[in-house]
C-alpha cells in the first residue's frame, strides 16, 4: 500500500467513526453518577466497597442498554479522611461536573453536613449510614430537603428491640441466664453511645440491673481487660459492646475468651463486617449481633443472594454493606430516571426517589417523608439478629425470615 | 585581699557561691569594681571565670548563694534580661551575635531592648556605637554570621555599647584573634572605657590583659587566689604555679 | 485491692512495657547518635508487620514464620539505610538539622503510609502468633504471643546494652553520640556509624511491628499510637540515655495500667500527656536525663 | 535596591489585582473553592511561621489552635447566636488564650521538648473536644453552623463568589499584619532569640515574654481562619486535629521556606492544587500523597530555603548558614 492510499483510507476510518461518534451521541446520553466515597485514608476499605458496589450496578445497566436513552458512569468524589474541607471539594468537583445530576455515598463524613450542600443545588442525593444525624437535619424541615433520602433506616430499633429479643429467648428455652444483669460498655462516638443509653434506658425499664455502663474513648483500643475485669466481679448474664470497630470488636472476643464467664455476648455491627470473621475465625463462634439495613440473606428475599452472588463473581469476595447498598441506590436512581426521562430535571428525580417502594437486598424499601429515613419495620427493613456459628453469619430473628435457630455460645455450656 | 579602694564601688560581688550538686564551681568569691575602671579576671581552665559571669547576670542561672549588687542594689534576684537592662551587658566565648540578623539590627537590638531606645533614636545609637568600634558602613547590611571574626568581635562589643550599659562584661574578647588583630582589640577596649564604660574582662591571652587592666583578680577551683595590681598579682607564686602549672613554675 | 487486681496491672504494665521498650529503644537510639527525631519510626514499625505478614503469607506455613522474621528484619535493614541516605544524610551539615528532618522523617511516615495501604491495602490484617496458645501469668491469663513479648523484650534489649557497650561498632556508636567530633579525631568512620545506627533502629521497629502484629491489628497507621507513646517515654527518660529510655518504657507502661484500671481507659492517654507536661515543666531534662548545661 | 524594589511592588500589586480578579475570571464553583481553601490554609501556614520560622519555636501544636477557632466560632454562632462575624474574632481571640496556656511550658523548655509539648497539647485538646460531646458533638462534629451575612448579602447561593472575596480579603489582612509584625522592633526581637537564646538575654530581650507574645499572635491569626473554616463550611468536626492535616500544614511552611510570609501563602496555593489535581488523576487518589511527601524532600534538598528561595533569589543561598 503507498502513502496517497493509506491518507485515503485513514481518511476513510476517521470520517466513519466521527459519523459513529455522533450518531452514538445522538443515541446516547450519558447520566454521571458521583460517588462520595473515602478511597484513601483509614475507611478505604468501605470507600472502595462503595465504589465497587456502584460500578457493578452501573455496568449491568449499560450492558442492558441503559435506561430512558442515558448510559451511566460512575465519577469518584475522594473524601478521605471525612474532613470538611476534603469532602466539600469532594462534592463541588462533582458538583462542578454538568452531566453529575445526582449523588450518593455509603457514608462522606462523620457528621451528614454535606446534606445542606447536596439541597441548595436541588442535587438528588441517597445516603446509607448515620441515619440519626441525617434525621436531626433533616426532620425539622423535611420541606428542604425534597432530593435527599436515605435508605438507612431510623437506629432507634437498636435501642428497642434487644430487651425483647432476648426475652423471646428466654421465653423459649432457646437460651437461659442466670440472672438479670447486663453490662453495656461503648466508645465515644454518637452511633455507639446513643445505642449504649438507649439499651441501658430499655434494660432498666424491663426490670434489669445495669451493672455498669462504660465509655471508651474512639479510635483503637487494644486492651479490654480492665472492663472485662470488672465484668468477672459482676457475672452479668449479658454483655453488650457496642463500639462497631472491627478490629477493636475482634481484640474484645479475644481477650474475653481468655476467662469467658457465662455471659452471652453482643457485638453492634462489627461482626458484619468481613474482616472480623477472618480475624477471629472460631473464636467468634456463639456471637451476636444485630443490623439495621444490611442485606436481608434469606430464602423470603432472593434479591438478597442475588446482589451478594453477583459481587462475589466480580470482585472476588463477599461484600459487607456498602457494596449491596450502593448497588441498591443505583437501581433506585434508574428507576426514578426510567419515570421522569430527564436526568437534569433533579426535583422531579428526588420526589421519584422518594415515592420508591420496592423489594431491596435489604428488604421493602419506602421512605418515611417526615425523616427522609427508609421505613423500618418487619414488613419493610427488619432489624435482624445473627449469630455467628462457625465462620457463618446465621439469622435467627425475626422468625418469618430465620435461617437457624439460637444455640447457647460454647463459653456457656 | 585589697579593701583599700575609697570610691563606692559601681559593681559589688559578695560571697557569692554556685553548686552542681557536689560540684563547687564559684567558691566564696566576693571583689568590687570602681566606676571606670578595666577590672581583670584571669585563671587556668576551669577555674569559674564563665560561671562567675553566668551567675553575675543570671544567664543561664543565677548564684546558689551570695549578692551581686550595681551601685548598692542587690540585682541577684532578678530576672536576666532585667539584669541586662540594669545596666550589665555581657559577650560570650561563642555565638556572641545573632547570626542572621544584620549587624546594624545586632546593634539596634541592643539600643532597643538594653537602653529602651526606640525609632530614630535607637538607629542613630546603634549608628554610634557601630562607629565607635570601627566597623565600617558597608559591613553594616551584612548578616552578623557572615562578618569576619574580627568584625563579630567588633559587633559583640558595639552591640552591647549600644544598650548604654554601666558595665561591660567581656568573656575572652581575644579568642580566635590573630596577634595584629589583638592588639586592635586591645585599643578597641581603651577606647570604650575611655568613654566611661566600666569593663570586667576575662581573658586567656595574658599580654592583653596585663596591657588593658589596672586591677586583675585570679580564680583557680572557683576560688579567688590573688588580686590586686596586674604588675604584682603575676609575681604572685601561687599565681603563677596555678596559671603555668607546677612544671612550668619550676623552670 | 486484691492481689488479683494487683497482678493484672502488673502484667497488662509489663507487656505494654516490652512494646514501649522495644520501640522507644530504636528512637533513642538514632537520637542519641544522629540527633535527631525518626518520625518515621511507627511506619517502620507498620513495614515490618507488612513484611512478614507476606512472607508467612506467601509461604503459607507457621513454620516459615521464622525464616519469615528473619527475611522481614533484613528488610527493614535495607530500608533504614534507604532512609539515611535520602532524607537524613544530606542536612547533617545543616544548621536546622532537626527542623528539617523532623520534616523529611514525616515525609517518609506518609510516603510509607501511603505506600502500605496501596501495597497491601486498607483491611485488617494479623499476623500468625509465633507461640500460639495462652499462658497464666502470676494469676492473669494472657496470650502466650504476649508473653512471648514480656521475655524476648528484655532479651533482646540487654543483647542491645551488650552490644552497644563491649562490640567495637556499638562503642563507636556511643562514642559518636556523645562527641561526634571528637570521635572523627580519633579515627572513628562516623558517617559508616550513622548508616548502621539507623539501620539498626529500623531492624529493631520492624520486629516490634512483627512481635505486635499477632496481638493487635495490621494497618498502615497501626504504628501511629505505638509512636506517641515512644516520643512520650524517649522524653521521660531524658534524652540521649538507653538505659532511661528502658526504665521510663516500663514505668510507663506500669502507670499506664494503673490508669486504664483506676481512672478508666478514656483519660488514661490525656492523664499521661498532661503527666509529661507536668514533669518536664519540674525537670526539663526528663526523668533520669542529666542537665544539659 | 531601588529596582528590585519597584519591581517587587508592582509583582505585589500584580498579584493583588490578579487575586481580585479570578472570580470574576473563573466562574467554576469548585476552583473556587479550591482557591478559598487554599487562602484559608495559606492564613494558617504563614501565621505559624511567625512562631516557627521567625522566632524558632518548634510549635506543633498550630493546628490546634486552627481548631480551637473553629469549634469556638461554631458554638458562638450556633449555640449563643453571636453574630458569626464576631464569632470569628472570638475564635481568634479564643486561640490566643490557648497559646497563652501552652506558653507556660513552652517559655522554659527547648527544641525537640518544644515538639513534644505542643504535639501533647493538641492531643488534649483533641480529646476534650470528643469527650465535650453534649455541646462539641464529639466525633460527629456540630453542623448547621449559621453563615455570615453582610448588609444583606447572602453568601449561600452566589457559588462562592462573595466567600471568595472574603476569604481573600482575610489572606490579604493577616498577609499585612504578619509583614508588619516582622519589621517591628518586636520582630527584630524574635529573629534574635531565635538565633541566640542566651545573647538574646544579654541584651535585654525577655525570652518568656516575646515567646508568650508571638505564639498569642501566631495563634490568633490560626484562630480567625479556623473561624472562617468554621463559617464557610457551616461545620466544626474534630478533623481539624487529625495528624495529616498538622503535615499538610507543616509541610506547606516548610516547602514555601520559613522566616518568610509569602512562602507559605505560596506554597499552600501551590499545594492545595497540586494534590487536588492528582486527586482526579485515575489511580493516583492514593499515590498522590507520596508523590506530595517526594516533592517535599526534594524541595528541603535543593530549596532548603523553600520555594520562595527560587523567587527571591536569595543571594547567599545555603551559604546564609551560621558557620560555627
Amino acid at each position: 500500500m503507498n502513502m496517497r492510499k493509506m491518507g485515503k483510507w485513514g481518511l476513510a476510518l476517521l470520517a466513519a467513526s466521527a459519523l459513529s461518534v455522533a450518531f452514538a451521541n445522538a443515541q446516547e446520553k450519558v447520566a454521571k453518577i458521583g460517588v462520595l466515597a473515602p478511597m484513601t485514608g483509614g475507611a478505604a476499605a468501605d470507600g472502595n466497597e462503595m465504589v465497587n458496589g456502584a460500578r457493578l450496578a452501573v455496568e449491568e445497566i449499560n450492558a442492558a442498554g441503559g435506561i430512558a436513552g442515558y448510559t451511566f458512569e460512575v465519577v469518584v468524589g475522594d473524601t478521605q479522611d471525612q474532613a470538611a474541607d476534603t469532602v466539600t471539594s469532594a462534592f463541588e468537583r462533582l458538583a462542578g461536573d454538568r452531566d453529575i445530576n445526582v449523588m450518593m455515598t455509603g457514608y462522606a463524613s462523620g457528621s451528614n453536613f454535606e446534606i445542606e450542600l447536596m439541597a441548595e443545588q436541588e442535587m438528588p442525593y441517597i445516603i446509607s449510614a448515620n441515619a440519626a444525624q441525617t434525621r436531626d437535619i433533616i426532620a425539622p424541615n423535611p420541606d428542604d430537603f425534597p432530593t435527599v433520602w436515605s435508605i438507612s433506616p431510623s437506629y432507634d430499633a437498636y435501642e428497642t428491640a434487644m430487651v425483647p429479643v432476648i426475652q423471646q429467648l428466654l421465653d423459649g428455652g432457646a437460651l437461659e441466664l442466670p440472672n438479670k444483669k447486663v453490662a453495656l460498655i461503648s466508645s465515644d462516638n454518637p452511633y455507639s453511645k446513643t445505642i449504649m443509653e438507649g439499651l441501658q434506658k430499655n434494660f432498666e425499664d424491663a426490670g434489669w440491673e445495669v451493672t455498669s455502663a462504660d465509655l471508651l474513648p474512639f479510635g483503637e483500643i487494644n486492651d479490654w481487660r480492665a472492663f472485662l475485669a470488672g465484668v468477672r466481679q459482676a457475672a452479668p448474664s449479658v454483655i453488650i459492646n457496642t463500639d462497631y470497630l472491627p478490629g477493636n470488636a475482634a481484640t474484645f472476643m479475644t481477650q474475653f475468651l481468655e476467662q469467658p464467664t457465662k455471659s452471652l455476648v453482643f457485638i453492634q455491627y462489627a461482626p458484619s463486617v468481613p474482616e472480623f470473621l477472618e480475624l477471629t475465625k472460631d473464636r467468634a463462634t456463639g456471637v451476636v449481633y444485630n443490623m439495621l439495613g444490611g442485606v436481608l440473606d434469606t430464602p423470603q428475599n432472593p434479591r438478597a443472594a442475588e446482589v451478594v452472588e453477583k459481587y462475589k463473581a466480580k470482585y472476588g469476595s463477599a461484600p459487607g454493606v456498602y457494596g449491596p447498598a450502593l448497588y441498591e441506590q443505583v437501581y433506585l436512581y434508574a428507576d426514578a430516571l426510567a419515570k421522569v426521562g430527564d436526568s437534569t430535571d433533579r426535583l422531579a428525580i428526588g420526589k421519584a426517589i422518594g415515592e420508591t417502594e420496592k423489594q431491596i437486598a435489604a428488604g421493602v424499601l419506602r421512605f418515611d417523608p417526615q425523616t427522609h429515613l427508609a421505613v423500618q419495620g418487619e414488613d419493610a427493613i427488619p432489624i435482624q439478629f445473627f449469630q455467628i456459628w462457625d465462620g457463618k453469619r446465621e439469622l435467627f430473628y425475626p422468625a418469618r425470615y430465620a435461617t437457624e435457630e439460637f444455640q447457647t455460645p460454647p463459653w456457656m455450656k | 585581699m585589697d579593701h583599700s579602694t575609697h570610691e563606692a564601688p559601681l559593681l559589688e560581688v559578695r560571697n557569692i557561691e554556685r553548686r552542681f550538686g557536689a560540684l563547687v564551681a564559684v567558691n566564696d568569691v566576693s571583689f568590687a569594681v570602681p566606676a571606670g575602671q578595666v577590672f581583670g579576671i584571669a585563671g587556668p581552665n576551669g577555674s569559674g571565670k564563665s560561671t562567675l559571669f553566668n551567675v553575675m547576670t543570671g544567664i543561664p542561672f543565677g548564684p546558689s548563694a551570695g549578692k551581686v549588687l550595681l551601685e548598692g542594689r542587690e540585682i541577684q534576684s532578678l530576672r536576666a534580661h532585667e539584669i541586662s537592662r540594669a545596666g550589665i551587658a555581657r559577650t560570650f566565648q561563642k555565638d556572641a551575635e545573632f547570626g542572621t540578623l544584620s549587624a546594624f539590627e545586632n546593634a539596634y537590638a541592643g539600643a532597643v531592648y538594653c537602653a529602651g531606645l526606640s525609632g530614630a533614636q535607637a538607629r542613630e545609637e546603634a549608628h554610634k556605637a557601630l562607629d565607635d568600634v570601627g566597623l565600617s558602613n558597608d559591613r553594616r547590611d551584612k548578616a552578623a554570621g557572615d562578618l569576619t571574626v574580627f568584625e563579630r568581635k567588633q559587633l559583640m562589643i558595639a552591640s552591647a555599647i549600644a544598650g548604654r550599659p554601666r558595665i561591660l562584661l567581656l568573656d575572652e574578647p581575644a579568642a580566635g584573634l590573630t596577634r595584629p588583630e589583638v592588639s586592635d582589640l586591645a585599643e578597641l577596649i581603651r577606647t570604650v572605657n575611655g568613654r566611661g564604660v566600666t569593663i570586667l574582662l576575662i581573658e586567656h591571652v595574658l599580654p592583653l590583659l596585663l596591657s588593658v587592666s589596672q586591677h586583675l583578680l585570679i580564680l583557680n577551683h572557683g576560688a579567688v587566689i590573688a588580686s590586686g595590681k596586674p604588675a604584682e598579682v603575676v609575681r604572685d607564686p601561687q599565681v603563677v604555679e596555678a596559671y603555668l602549672g607546677k612544671r612550668e613554675a619550676a623552670l | 485491692m486484691t492481689m488479683d487486681m494487683v497482678s493484672a496491672i502488673l502484667v497488662s504494665g509489663l507487656v505494654l512495657g516490652s512494646v514501649y521498650a522495644l520501640m522507644a529503644s530504636g528512637l533513642s537510639l538514632v537520637w542519641t547518635t544522629l540527633g535527631i527525631f525518626n518520625f518515621a519510626h511507627g511506619s517502620l514499625m507498620a513495614l515490618g508487620a507488612y513484611f512478614a505478614w507476606t512472607m508467612s503469607d506467601a509461604a503459607g506455613l507457621n513454620l516459615w514464620l521464622g525464616a519469615g522474621v528473619a527475611v522481614a528484619v533484613a528488610g527493614m535493614v535495607g530500608v533504614g539505610i534507604l532512609i539515611e541516605r535520602t532524607v537524613i544524610r544530606p542536612f547533617y551539615d545543616d544548621k536546622d538539622i532537626l527542623l528539617i528532618t523532623v520534616m523529611t522523617t514525616l515525609a517518609v511516615m506518609i510516603f510509607l503510609e501511603k505506600g502500605i495501604q496501596l501495597l497491601w491495602g486498607a483491611r485488617l490484617k494479623q499476623l500468625e502468633p509465633l507461640a500460639p496458645g495462652r499462658v497464666n501469668l502470676l494469676g492473669t491469663t494472657i496470650s502466650a504471643q504476649e508473653t512471648l513479648i514480656v521475655v524476648l523484650a528484655p532479651l533482646l534489649l540487654g543483647g542491645l546494652w551488650v552490644f552497644l557497650r563491649y562490640s567495637n561498632i556499638g562503642r563507636g556508636i556511643r562514642a559518636v553520640g556523645q562527641n561526634p567530633a571528637a570521635a572523627k579525631l580519633i579515627g572513628v568512620d562516623v558517617s559508616k556509624l550513622f548508616i548502621l545506627t539507623f539501620a539498626l533502629s529500623a531492624a529493631l521497629a520492624g520486629l516490634t511491628g512483627i512481635l505486635l502484629g499477632s496481638v493487635r491489628f495490621i494497618t498502615p497507621t497501626f504504628g501511629a499510637e505505638p509512636l506517641v507513646k515512644a516520643l512520650i517515654i524517649v522524653i521521660f527518660g531524658g534524652l540521649g540515655s538507653l538505659s532511661g529510655t528502658i526504665a521510663a518504657a516500663y514505668i510507663i507502661g506500669v502507670v499506664e495500667a494503673v490508669l486504664i484500671f483506676f481512672v478508666g481507659i478514656y483519660w488514661a492517654p490525656s492523664m499521661l500527656f498532661a503527666l509529661l507536661i507536668a514533669v518536664l515543666m519540674l525537670r526539663p531534662q526528663g526523668l533520669f536525663g542529666k542537665s544539659v548545661r | 535596591m531601588p529596582a528590585s524594589f519597584n519591581l517587587k511592588t508592582l509583582a505585589i500589586a500584580a498579584v493583588l489585582i490578579l487575586g481580585l480578579l479570578v472570580p470574576v475570571v473563573i466562574e467554576d464553583t469548585y476552583i473556587r473553592h479550591l482557591f478559598i481553601i487554599a487562602f484559608i490554609y495559606a492564613i494558617v501556614a504563614a501565621s505559624w511561621d511567625l512562631s516557627l520560622g521567625y522566632a524558632g519555636v518548634f510549635n506543633f501544636g498550630h493546628v490546634a489552635f486552627f481548631g480551637v477557632g473553629v469549634y469556638t466560632t461554631a458554638l458562638c454562632a450556633k449555640l449563643l447566636g453571636i453574630d458569626p462575624w464576631i464569632a470569628m474574632l472570638l475564635g481568634g481571640a479564643a486561640a490566643s488564650a490557648a497559646a497563652a496556656i501552652v506558653a507556660l511550658p513552652v517559655v522554659r523548655l527547648q527544641g525537640i521538648y518544644v515538639v513534644l509539648v505542643t504535639f501533647a497539647f493538641s492531643q488534649l485538646v483533641l480529646q476534650f473536644v470528643i469527650s465535650q460531646s453534649q455541646i462539641t458533638g464529639g466525633t460527629q462534629g456540630l453542623v448547621r453552623v449559621p453563615t455570615i451575612e453582610l448588609f444583606g448579602y447572602n453568601f449561600l447561593r452566589d457559588y462562592k463568589f462573595g466567600y471568595y472575596y472574603v476569604a481573600f480579603a482575610l489572606l490579604v489582612i493577616s498577609t499585612l499584619c504578619l509583614r508588619y509584625i516582622t519589621r517591628t522592633d518586636f520582630g527584630l526581637s524574635i529573629r534574635a532569640l531565635r538565633d541566640n537564646e542566651d545573647y538574646s538575654l544579654a541584651r535585654g530581650i525577655p525570652i518568656g515574654l516575646q515567646r508568650l507574645k508571638v505564639l498569642m499572635a501566631s495563634a490568633f491569626f490560626a484562630g480567625i481562619a479556623g473561624g472562617f473554616f468554621a463559617i464557610y463550611l457551616r461545620v466544626a468536626s474534630p478533623e481539624v486535629f487529625n495528624f495529616s492535616t498538622m503535615a499538610l500544614i507543616l509541610s506547606m511552611v516548610l516547602v514555601g521556606g520559613t522566616s518568610s510570609i509569602y512562602g507559605p501563602v505560596i506554597a499552600a496555593l501551590v499545594l492545595t492544587f497540586i494534590s487536588e489535581g492528582l486527586a482526579n488523576v485515575n489511580g493516583l487518589s492514593e499515590g498522590r500523597f507520596m508523590l506530595v511527601a517526594v516533592a517535599m524532600v526534594l524541595v528541603l534538598l535543593f530549596f532548603p530555603k523553600g520555594l520562595i528561595s527560587i523567587i527571591d533569589r536569595w543571594p547567599r543561598g545555603r551559604g546564609a548558614r551560621r558557620p560555627d
